[in-house]
């Protein structure tokens, strides 16, 4: 999988809330080499300001037309610029970065919270016919066009929202024992916020079920050279979310 | 019109290389990392990153910190330690035709007399001392803040060593030209500056600093200004050669720190905004010296015009 | 909740300001240049243009440019001389309900205290020493890096003027702190910092510097990291009160350097971008007053939480 | 004359040639006070890069339609950034600033080079009815938009170029002798390079014409407050370009 700099062309850019938007780039090369958990590493403007690249999953890929999706939330500076594009202009982008998801188990279980769910979509995708179920979170139901998105894919959606406006109220933690002891998922893939995925990991080593996560560091390289974004290993030296992650074992990081 | 690479060919301390154009410490990680982007072997230099005698971990918390043209790191000097470096990641980078130089970085002189022994038969082709490290044995204050500090480490290096020895000088100093005199009379084969200047970032939101280690080093165009004037400076004052850096990202910066008197340059933080940084720095010198109609880039170092 | 103009009230070396937010001295002319875009009354205070003994002319060539995210300056202090600036100048700024500082430069100790003692009895509500000067009987280095020469000079000042003083600190010293220590202990009455980083541009097409002075002053958002930096760390040595400047353009800004230590802040280049950048600043503490439920905006002085 | 610091809105923004573009921007305030010879400080773009403003003549004005008009170069970032603008995009600009020329004599003798010729444009239509005379001089025919600018303000037409593809082969300063011998003016306005303009301050001298030049300085402020800006008077303590000029009369700075 070498990575690649790219001039991707903007093919779409629409609106999923006030603040979460969804961007479909021309990126073939990308497109074609890469795997669910992967991201792109952006430079939103040809200038110093802002200076860094943005770092920003991968959340679906569409092979036969060469395009890749992001989705993400504006934030700051970096984001804003994102959200001005318009389609036909051009956004660099380096990638595919980091590892993805070990593709493995015949009953998988993707918890996610928030931004976390944008890779699950690409890896709920990829592991379609496989019977997915998605265990989803967020603050309430504005934020949750991702049922939307999931329901094509997924056999089982369970959402809980902060407020109850949509599915349980309540945190994603809340519904994970019941859901593990009803059904037997043979992987879990969890990405969110780190107390979620601390508690997924908890309740996976419990059910001695396999688990990945995927972690958020700030990065400036994105290809392992500044070491700006190693995480406690739980053995050994640190490692770089970048390059050996973002997606990781759950034994192999201290969340 | 000579060929390209006459034109670039430049050799500094001892070290012979295609172009001035090298990678520095801490932002090219050990080279490899970005053999996808760009062909090893076309780049001046490596100088891989700051390594300790011992493993370090580095800093905790958060590492990074974009601040208006430039960043913040605190990095911690996190490495795997001498011992894994020449085990592990020389033999790879022995496969490339560059010249690889190792950054050093030691809590008291003996530790740099230790690393600059275990380095000396490896095969690279010099050594960068990075004086910007507290001396733990004085209080934490950085070598590199004092005159005779630096001079021991330097002279601590050198007789350890056979290779030619670089030493990387902080800007955080009163007196720049004082520190360049003090490591020149101890034997430094070159100079090489400027290293990041300490700042800090502040959470308004949290009341926290942004950075675990509270303060970081400055780099990126931000610092240019500073780093140009530190190496005009000091190439007034020195007569063995100067490696500029400090926001370089394109030929013109490169251009300008060589006409203050830089034989060579480094290219540091915008390796991350761009991993072809390096090679777009050598294009453009080479079309530089054909539109200008010089015979060779060094034709431009110390040109400067000052009335 | 309180009023407004209660919130933001500040006092700072027996100076009172209806804000903290003041205008950096050689950025905001003498003020009246400045009144057709906000109003003057409104200004915490105004710290008028570097002022000498004699009239001076300031240097040739070229005396600005443009860096990244920042902007060099080599104006050489220009200026119409402490009489001029007594006779033709302050009686107008006494039209404005708004505490006047002068700017103090000088080439010797003696320069320094004979500006303070034609200064003393004008009606300014302080004088601000600039020890970024070169010192003309040490050849030329400035007093600000030196801690005997800044603390002569304040000792000087002080004997010379009842009025507060305030000491303005040059950021290009190894030891930010050791400067803050030595005007404290001469008497200073608070301390501002930073000046501006010496620093430089060069034009690859003439091969010449960019500034007639060949070096100049970096100021802009590119030195706040470095500004916050210095703060904090005197903030943590001092026991004066402390006045933060270097790259504020924000009311966020001005906040990470009240989080900082600073008691106070100035707006040095924002003037220049945009001349109501103070009334904005002053506006945006306001709202932070209020939106984080503090009494007054003198609650978050000091209040970083390092680890 | 209050200065003024407005959001204009791009009404037109036309190519002169390759380099150098009109805009027209929709400042009825600017429109209202100004007198030729004054300037705009422009924010070309609202980040730090460029920090700094961007001081550009106004080259005329549409009081009846509230609007000025600018003609510039594109020669640095600040430059190419405002050529990106479109109709219906802001721009926030400082103004009027600076102090006009003064507006004196029946026989006026215009002498402008390259962007120089820009507030001579307004200065000409100002002048009008009175019977105005343009020097001008660019380097080649593409340059020389101008004359068509100037055709319907002015009576008579003088033009040099360096190649000699239109008017005469030359400088301006070739024809000014014969011109000054041949006409009786009784004012002469220059602004270009200031090798042109002390050409014209000499003759003026020598013919005992009353002239003033308009001067350009890298400026900070605009407003008098960083002294970024001064220049040389022939007489007393330097002068600031950007509030007691750009306009000076010939005998107070030295060019
Ligand atoms: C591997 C990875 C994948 C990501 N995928 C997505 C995604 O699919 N959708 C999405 O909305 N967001 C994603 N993020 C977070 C996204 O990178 C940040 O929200 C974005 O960089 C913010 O940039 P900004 O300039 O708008 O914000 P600012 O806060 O102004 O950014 C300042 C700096 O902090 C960094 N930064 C800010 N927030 C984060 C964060 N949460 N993680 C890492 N760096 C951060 C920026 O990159 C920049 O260097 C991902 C992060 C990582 C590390
Ligand atoms: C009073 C005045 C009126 C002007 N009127 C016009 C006009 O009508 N049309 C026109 O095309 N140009 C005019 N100029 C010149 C114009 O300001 C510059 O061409 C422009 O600022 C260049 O900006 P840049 O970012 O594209 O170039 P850069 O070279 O990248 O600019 C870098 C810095 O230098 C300054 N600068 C560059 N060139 C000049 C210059 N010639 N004079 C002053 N500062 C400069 C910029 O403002 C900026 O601060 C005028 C200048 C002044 C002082
Ligand atoms: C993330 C990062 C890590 C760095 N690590 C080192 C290091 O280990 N040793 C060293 O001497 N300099 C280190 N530096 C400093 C750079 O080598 C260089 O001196 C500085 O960044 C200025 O150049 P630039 O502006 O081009 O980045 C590091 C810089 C960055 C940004
Ligand atoms: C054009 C210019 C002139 C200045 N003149 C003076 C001066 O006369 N005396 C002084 O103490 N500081 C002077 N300064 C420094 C500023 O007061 C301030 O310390 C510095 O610019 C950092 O703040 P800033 O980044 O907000 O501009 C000057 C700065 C600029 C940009
Ligand atoms: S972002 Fe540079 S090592 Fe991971
Ligand atoms: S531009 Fe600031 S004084 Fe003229």
């Amino acid at each position: 999988m070498p990575k690649l700099i790219v001039k991707a062309t903007v093919v779409r850019h629409t609106n999923l809330t006030s603040q979460v938007k969804q961007l479909v780039l021309q990126a073939p090369d990308i497109a074609e080499q890469t795997v669910p958990g992967q991201f792109v590493h952006i430079r939103v403007a040809d200038c110093y300001e802002p200076l860094l690249r943005r770092p920003i999953s991968i959340s679906n890929v569409d092979r036969a037309n060469g395009t890749i999706y992001l989705i993400y939330r504006v934030v700051g500076r970096g984001t804003q610029l994102l959200a001005r594009l318009k389609p036909g202009d051009l956004l660099n982008c380096m990638g595919p970065l980091g590892n993805g998801f070990t593709l493995q188990g015949e009953r998988p279980l993707l918890v996610g919270g928030g931004m976390g769910l944008a890779p699950l979509v690409y890896l709920a995708a990829t592991l379609c016919p496989n019977p997915v179920t998605v265990l989803m979170g967020g603050r309430t139901e504005q934020e949750m066009f991702w049922t939307g998105i999931f329901k094509s894919l997924c056999e089982n959606l369970h959402i809980t929202t902060d407020d109850g406006s949509l599915g349980q109220r309540g945190i994603t933690l809340d519904l994970l024992p019941e859901l593990l002891k009803s059904k037997s998922f043979d992987m879990i893939y969890t990405c969110g916020p780190s107390r979620m995925m601390a508690g997924v990991v908890n309740y996976a080593a419990t059910y001695e079920i396999p688990c990945q996560v995927s972690l958020e560091e700030y990065m400036a390289c994105g290809v392992g050279a500044c070491l700006s974004c190693t995480c406690e290993a739980t053995n050994g030296p640190r490692k770089k979310t970048c390059t050996e992650g973002p997606v990781f074992w759950s034994g192999e990081v201290v969340l | 019109m000579s060929k390209p690479e006459h034109m670039l060919q430049t050799e500094v301390a001892g070290i012979r290389m295609k172009n001035p154009v090298m990678a520095a410490s801490g932002t090219f990680g050990f080279g490899v990392e970005y053999r996808e982007f760009l062909d090893l072997n076309q780049i001046g230099a490596i100088v891989v990153k700051g390594t300790t005698l011992k493993p370090r971990a580095g800093n905790c918390g958060r590492r990074i910190a974009e601040t208006p043209a430039g960043m913040l790191n605190a990095i911690g000097l996190e490495n795997p330690g001498v011992e894994a470096l020449i085990d592990n990641i020389l033999p790879t980078l022995r496969e490339y035709d560059v010249p690889v130089l190792v950054n050093i970085s030691g809590n008291t002189v003996e530790e740099y007399g230790e690393l600059a022994k275990r380095l000396d038969k490896t095969g690279i082709a010099g050594i960068e001392i990075n004086i910007s490290c507290p001396n733990v044995k004085e209080g934490g204050i950085a070598f590199g803040t004092n005159c005779d500090s630096a001079a021991s480490v330097v002279k601590t290096v050198k007789a350890n060593t056979a290779l030619p020895v670089i030493t990387k000088l902080s800007p955080n100093v009163t007196d720049i030209v004082a520190m360049a005199l003090a490591v020149e009379a101890a034997g430094s084969d070159a100079i090489s500056l400027i290293n990041t200047l300490v700042g800090m970032a502040v959470d308004i939101h949290s009341w926290r600093p942004v950075l675990g280690n509270v303060v970081g080093g400055l780099s990126g165009p931000a610092v240019k200004p500073v780093a140009l004037r530190m190496v005009w400076q000091v190439c007034q004052a020195v007569k063995i050669p100067v490696i500029g850096m400090g926001g370089i990202m394109t030929a013109e910066d490169a251009i300008e720190f060589m006409l203050a008197g830089a034989s060579a340059v480094m290219v540091g933080t915008a390796n991350f905004v761009d991993p072809q940084t390096i090679e777009k720095v050598v294009t453009g010198l080479e079309e530089y010296v054909v539109k200008r109609d010089l015979s060779c880039i060094q034709d431009v170092v110390g040109k400067l015009k000052v009335n």
